[in-house]
């Protein structure tokens, strides 16, 4: 049971890991702004419901895994609220997405 | 080797000449507060540094299993103490940058000095 | 325990507890009234154990309870009283006298949160001198040094927030170089209690981190006391401060770092630090004889009144300076007694500045000619002060630098060359204080240059002079009986020298 | 051992994250630098917490989440604030001028 | 291993403070400011900071980026005038002579970690060792910042009361610098998903803080955190729904009360134990027993920084904000 939790724990941290580490890459190789945003704001929260619940699934006491939740929590509801509020007031500044641009030029 | 087991120390020395040279260097003000802050916080890092004990712990007793080292408390407590006080300069001194830009529309030290020779 | 037992830590609650009550307060007036009060009973506390420690005896105060090295001890002594006798004693009388120019300067609804800054300063500066404690010394320079900028920056013309921007960074390095220093020192001795670091310094065999942090404090408060190179941004800051804070400010705040610095150079690394005495006195007495120079040099060709007394405090720094440069007792005792002398000198300076702007609204000299015959009073007690100033026998500037001519004689060659430094000075301050007083009393008063710009109530102008004839009289007082800060400076200095605290 | 795995992805992410701040172009990608930073140092928080035995870290990356949240409300209202400036800085993040 | 992480994020720091004093944006001088704040408050952490680390985060990334960035918006964000040669080579010099003082320190120090260096040998583990005896709490850092060295952190309570009276005293009193200004500003109103989550979590914000504070005996946190914290819900608050619904919540006048008020505890406190017959700031004498009166200290000289602290940066908020709404 214990070895079963360790090698269930230890596949969502690694997932966990590779889902953030995959946002960064995103976040520093795509073209423009809303790509990025949109590598970055989605493993921003696969990362953390990955890496959190392996973390959870260890956690010793109660209280730890509570603490654990409530950091997932909220890190679920600000990270989407903060990227949305960020999209938003570029595009009202009037920032087009770069590819839609690229594509209405070519057509 | 000797240099290598100092690192802290010279990321401390380094991080002392960015911010330093940066407020003397810099003729806008509120790179100079940057420059100001970076330099507290070189400063910050030098008093954590030295307080930690190899193998230590949070100096937060009974939280842990391990009765244990403790890392030392007294740097720590005297750079709670240093960082209230740099906001509090920096605070300060935002608002004057703000007064100064108010009273002689810029934030620049060499405009400002020529708009206060001209009176 | 008995109240007296509370005394260390008294003078410095009394004005820090006043300045949250300061701001509570709706009128003007009661502001203003509350901080009398507070510095009133700050100096009383001060004149009180000023007695205790009279016969050599130190207060010391556990605060918390807790014993020295682990808790933060405050201590007076001889050289501690002096100097708080000094800080409260500036900021009373500049309170008293200015009331009116308060009003004149600062917007009524503004008054209560610059008097609670001016509160939270000299208790700032209290602190300092009191404690004893290396990383308390850091706080309260904090606590006083921003409410100074605080204060300063309440001046009515823009110039002063350039002032005060330059002030405020170049306090904050100085305080950080400081921090570097007690750090380091720190990380050799492991305590913060500066007698236990005189004691541990003695065990410490790798002196390279201990120097280092010797010249990282002795810099970062020489840049806090306007030590020569160091001293850019004090004659803008002084003469654009409002009137009022220029008079308390320019009596007391370079001199308690000053003072930090002494007791640091000579307590705890003096008895410890191979040489450093030679160091110490190699490094600042050439700043000190070009700031004697300089500043009276500039002082000489200013066309400002307030100008030219902000830059005599340079040269003036510099007498101190050198004093103590000479790390010998008579040398110290003559730094120490300057203090104070140049304390009553100089704060009555800005005083005179002060009932000048009253009536002519700035102290440029071309608005001042002629004062003399309009305001007599204030120009005889300018003629008393210049004097002290200059250090004309009978007032209180020529006891110290008599004693610092003397202190010199042992020295020798050297002592030539100093001599010779201080008669050049005090010829060039006979200079700027002959055109001031040339200008109040044979100039020609301009045309139309004369009318009262604002309503002096009779009251606060009677308190103004009041004050200025105490400060004039105080100047003639202690040139002809030095008796009890020169005792007290003797003891600080032996104090200093005996390398115990 | 996949503690310090997970930590390594983190440190190395938050490095990424650095170059595209540094390297901006617009303004926008600083603030999801940032933004980004900042989720990623809860989550080392929350790591470390488990390398160093010490659960009372997690109180840590709870506070975290938050400054950083109100971090960039405090951003968007710089923007509001300054909608003339705006657009013109808006106009050289297309052209990808330098920042 | 932990130091290898060090490592990584130490040379991070260094990346981020050259990108920061270099860059002419001043925006992204202070977004890097933010990340800079992040940075060194993870190093603090593994370095076993815990207080620092959340103190720095609160402070460094949270209220000083707020008020970097209400300062920007009244001015120019790009640095125009470039120093002269002379400035720049001087400044070097100065800056090389006091590095090569410090690189001169540098050989004599203890090793980093060393457990035998002088200042794990001294002060500290009597600190350690009497924490639990004489107030019998947990966190030995709330224990030294709360009593042995209760008298520095009545300085910081001054020193943060004095940045709030000194700031408003320079830009002045919000409420009369806002009635002077004709736009009216209604803060991010038009953004609705932000505004429905924000205004969600500001009561459990605020909870936390409260935890912090009371909590700060147990666990990293304290009066000054918890200050900072509930501070920035509130001015969370006050971004969404706009400063003057912020200032009905909290009017000027309870502001000022709070900065006052909360100083004031703090040196009350101090006085009570004067008048009951101890030293200043000596809780032990407010109980029967030494360790139940140090609790008691402790506990309210925190409360004490807490309510300063929330008055002053919420303060220094207002004046600020009133200013950047022209």
């Amino acid at each position: 049971m214990v070895m079963l939790i360790d090698i269930l724990a230890t596949g969502l941290m690694a997932i966990g890991a590779f889902f953030v580490f995959v946002g960064g890459l995103g976040a520093l190789r795509m073209p423009d702004f809303y790509t990025r945003m949109h590598a970055a704001s989605l493993t921003d929260s696969a990362g953390p419901i990955f890496i959190l619940s392996g973390l959870m699934v260890q956690s010793e006491s109660y209280l730890v895994a509570v603490k654990l939740f409530a950091v997932l929590v909220f890190l679920l509801i600000t990270a989407p609220t903060a990227s949305n509020a960020l999209a938003s007031a570029s595009l009202l500044a009037g920032n087009k997405p770069g590819l839609a641009v690229k594509r209405s030029s070519a057509e | 080797m000797v240099w290598l087991d100092l690192y802290h120390y010279w990321v401390f020395a380094i991080l002392l000449m960015i911010g330093y040279f940066s407020v003397i260097a810099k003729r806008n003000l509120v790179k100079k507060l940057i420059g100001l802050s970076l330099f507290q916080s070189a400063v910050f890092l030098l008093y954590i540094t030295m307080g930690k004990v190899d193998g230590g712990t949070a100096p937060i007793i009974g939280m842990t299993d391990k009765t244990d080292i403790f890392s030392n408390p007294l740097p720590q407590v005297l750079i709670l103490t240093a960082i209230v006080v740099g906001i509090s300069t920096t605070a300060l001194g935002l608002s004057i940058v703000v007064r100064i830009k108010e009273a002689y529309g810029s934030i620049e030290e060499d405009v400002i000095h020529q708009k206060d020779q001209v009176e | 325990m008995n109240m007296i037992d509370h005394l260390p830590a008294l003078q410095v609650i009394v004005p820090l507890i006043s300045a949250p009550f300061c701001i509570l307060m709706r009128n003007h007036m009661l502001a203003w009234a509350v901080a009398v009060v507070a510095s009133g009973a700050a100096f009383s506390l001060a004149i009180l154990s000023m007695g205790f420690v009279s016969d050599g005896a130190t207060l010391t105060y556990a605060m918390g309870g807790w014993e020295a090295p682990y808790g933060i001890a405050l201590e007076i002594d001889a050289f501690s009283a002096l100097l708080t006798v000094i800080i409260s004693g500036a900021s009373l009388l500049a309170l008293l006298a200015g009331a009116a120019s308060a009003r004149q300067q600062l917007v009524d609804e503004k008054q209560p949160l610059f008097f609670s800054a001016w509160l939270l300063a000299l208790a700032g500066l209290l602190g300092i001198t009191i404690t004893a404690d290396a990383f308390n010394i850091f706080v309260f320079m904090e606590i006083s040094s921003l409410a100074s900028y605080v204060i300063i920056a309440a001046g009515p013309h823009r110039k002063a927030l350039g002032a005060v921007f330059k002030y405020l960074v170049m306090g904050t390095i100085g305080a950080t170089f400081y921090l570097i220093g007690v750090g380091l020192i720190y990380m050799m001795t492991g305590t913060l209690n500066l007698e236990d670091i005189a004691l541990r310094l003695n065990d410490v065999s790798d002196q390279r981190p201990i120097f280092v942090a010797a010249g990282f404090i002795t810099i970062g408060l020489a840049l806090k006391a306007a030590v020569f190179p160091l001293h850019v941004w004090m004659p803008n800051a002084y003469n654009y401060a409002p009137h009022i804070v220029s008079a308390f400010i320019a009596a007391c705040a370079t001199k308690v770092s000053l003072y930090v610095m002494m007791r640091f150079d000579f307590m705890v690394f003096q008895p410890n630090l191979v040489g450093h005495e030679f160091q110490f006195s190699y490094f600042f007495m050439p700043l000190a004889l070009i700031a004697i120079l300089s500043g009276a040099v500039v002082a000489a060709l200013s066309r400002d009144l307030k100008r030219l007394l902000a830059w005599s405090s340079v040269s003036q720094i510099g007498y101190i300076v050198l004093g103590a440069s000479l790390t010998t007792e008579a040398g110290l005792t003559s730094a120490i007694a300057h203090m104070f002398n140049h304390a009553l000198a100089k704060g009555g300076g800005f005083l005179i500045a002060m009932g000048a702007a009253l009536y002519y609204t700035t102290t440029r000299f071309s608005n001042l000619a002629g004062l003399g015959k309009e305001h007599p009073w204030i120009a005889a007690a300018f003629v008393v002060i210049g004097c002290s100033l200059i250090g004309v026998p009978g007032t209180a500037g020529f006891i110290s630098k008599w004693l610092l001519v003397s202190a010199a004689l042992e020295q020798g060659a050297l002592g030539v060359l100093i001599i010779s430094v201080v008669v050049l000075s005090s010829l060039l301050a006979v200079v700027y204080v002959w055109k001031v007083v040339e200008l109040f009393y044979f100039a020609p008063r301009p045309e139309g240059g004369s009318s009262d710009v604002m309503q002096v109530r009779k009251p606060e102008m009677l308190l103004y002079m009041l004050v200025l004839g105490l400060v004039a009289g105080a100047n003639i007082w202690f040139g002809i009986m030095p008796g009890e800060p020169l005792a007290l400076a003797g003891q600080a200095a032996q104090a200093l020298l005996g390398g115990s605290l | 051992m996949i503690y310090y795995f997970v930590a390594f992805a983190l440190i190395v992410t938050m490095a990424l994250a650095l170059v595209r701040a540094i390297k901006g172009p617009g303004l926008y990608d600083r603030v999801l630098a940032v933004n980004m930073m900042g989720t990623k140092t809860v989550l080392l928080l929350a790591v470390v917490a488990y390398i160093v035995d010490r659960p009372d870290y997690l109180d840590l990356a709870l506070a975290y989440a938050l400054i950083n949240f109100i971090g960039v409300f405090a951003v968007l209202e710089f923007f509001r604030n300054r909608d003339s400036k705006l657009a013109e800085l808006a106009e050289r993040d297309e052209t990808g001028g330098p920042l | 291993m932990i130091e290898l992480f060090n490592v990584f994020l130490m040379s991070m720091l260094i990346i981020t403070a050259l990108a920061m004093v270099s860059s002419r944006h001043l925006f992204v001088t202070v977004m890097l400011s933010g990340f800079f704040s992040l940075l060194i408050a993870a190093i603090f952490l593994l370095l076993d900071a815990a207080d620092v680390a959340l103190t720095e985060a609160a402070v460094g990334a949270g209220i000083s980026t707020v008020l970097f960035l209400g300062a920007l918006a009244l001015m120019d964000v790009e640095e125009t005038v470039r120093g002269e040669k002379w400035i720049r080579i001087f400044s070097l010099f100065v800056v090389a002579v006091t590095t090569l003082a410090l690189v001169y320190a540098a050989f004599e120090q203890p090793a980093f970690g060393d457990p035998n260096a002088p200042i794990h040998q001294h002060v500290a583990p009597w600190y350690i060792q009497h924490v639990p005896i004489h107030m019998d709490i947990p966190n030995i850092v709330t224990g030294i910042l709360g009593s042995y060295r209760g008298y520095d952190t009545l300085g910081e309570v001054f020193v943060v009361f004095t940045a709030g009276i000194g700031v408003l005293s320079i830009l002045g009193d919000p409420v009369k610098n806002r009635r002077q200004r004709v736009v009216k500003k209604a803060g991010l109103r038009h953004y609705l998903i932000p505004r429905l989550v924000g205004r969600t979590l500001i009561p459990f914000i605020v909870l936390f803080g409260l935890y912090v504070q009371f909590h700060g005996e147990y666990s990293p946190g304290g009066g000054f955190q918890a200050g900072a914290i509930i501070a920035a819900a509130i001015i969370l608050f006050a971004i969404l729904e706009g400063e003057d619904q912020a200032l009905k919540i909290i009017p000027m006048r309870g502001l000022y009360f709070l900065m006052a008020s909360g100083a004031l505890l703090y040196a009350g406190v101090g006085v009570a134990t004067m008048l009951m017959g101890g030293r200043f700031l000596e809780y032990g004498v407010l109980a029967d027993t030494m360790v139940a009166g140090q609790q008691w200290g402790i506990l309210l000289i925190e409360a004490g920084v807490g309510m300063t602290v929330t008055g002053v940066l919420l303060t220094i908020f207002h004046a600020f904000a009133a200013r950047s709404n022209l």
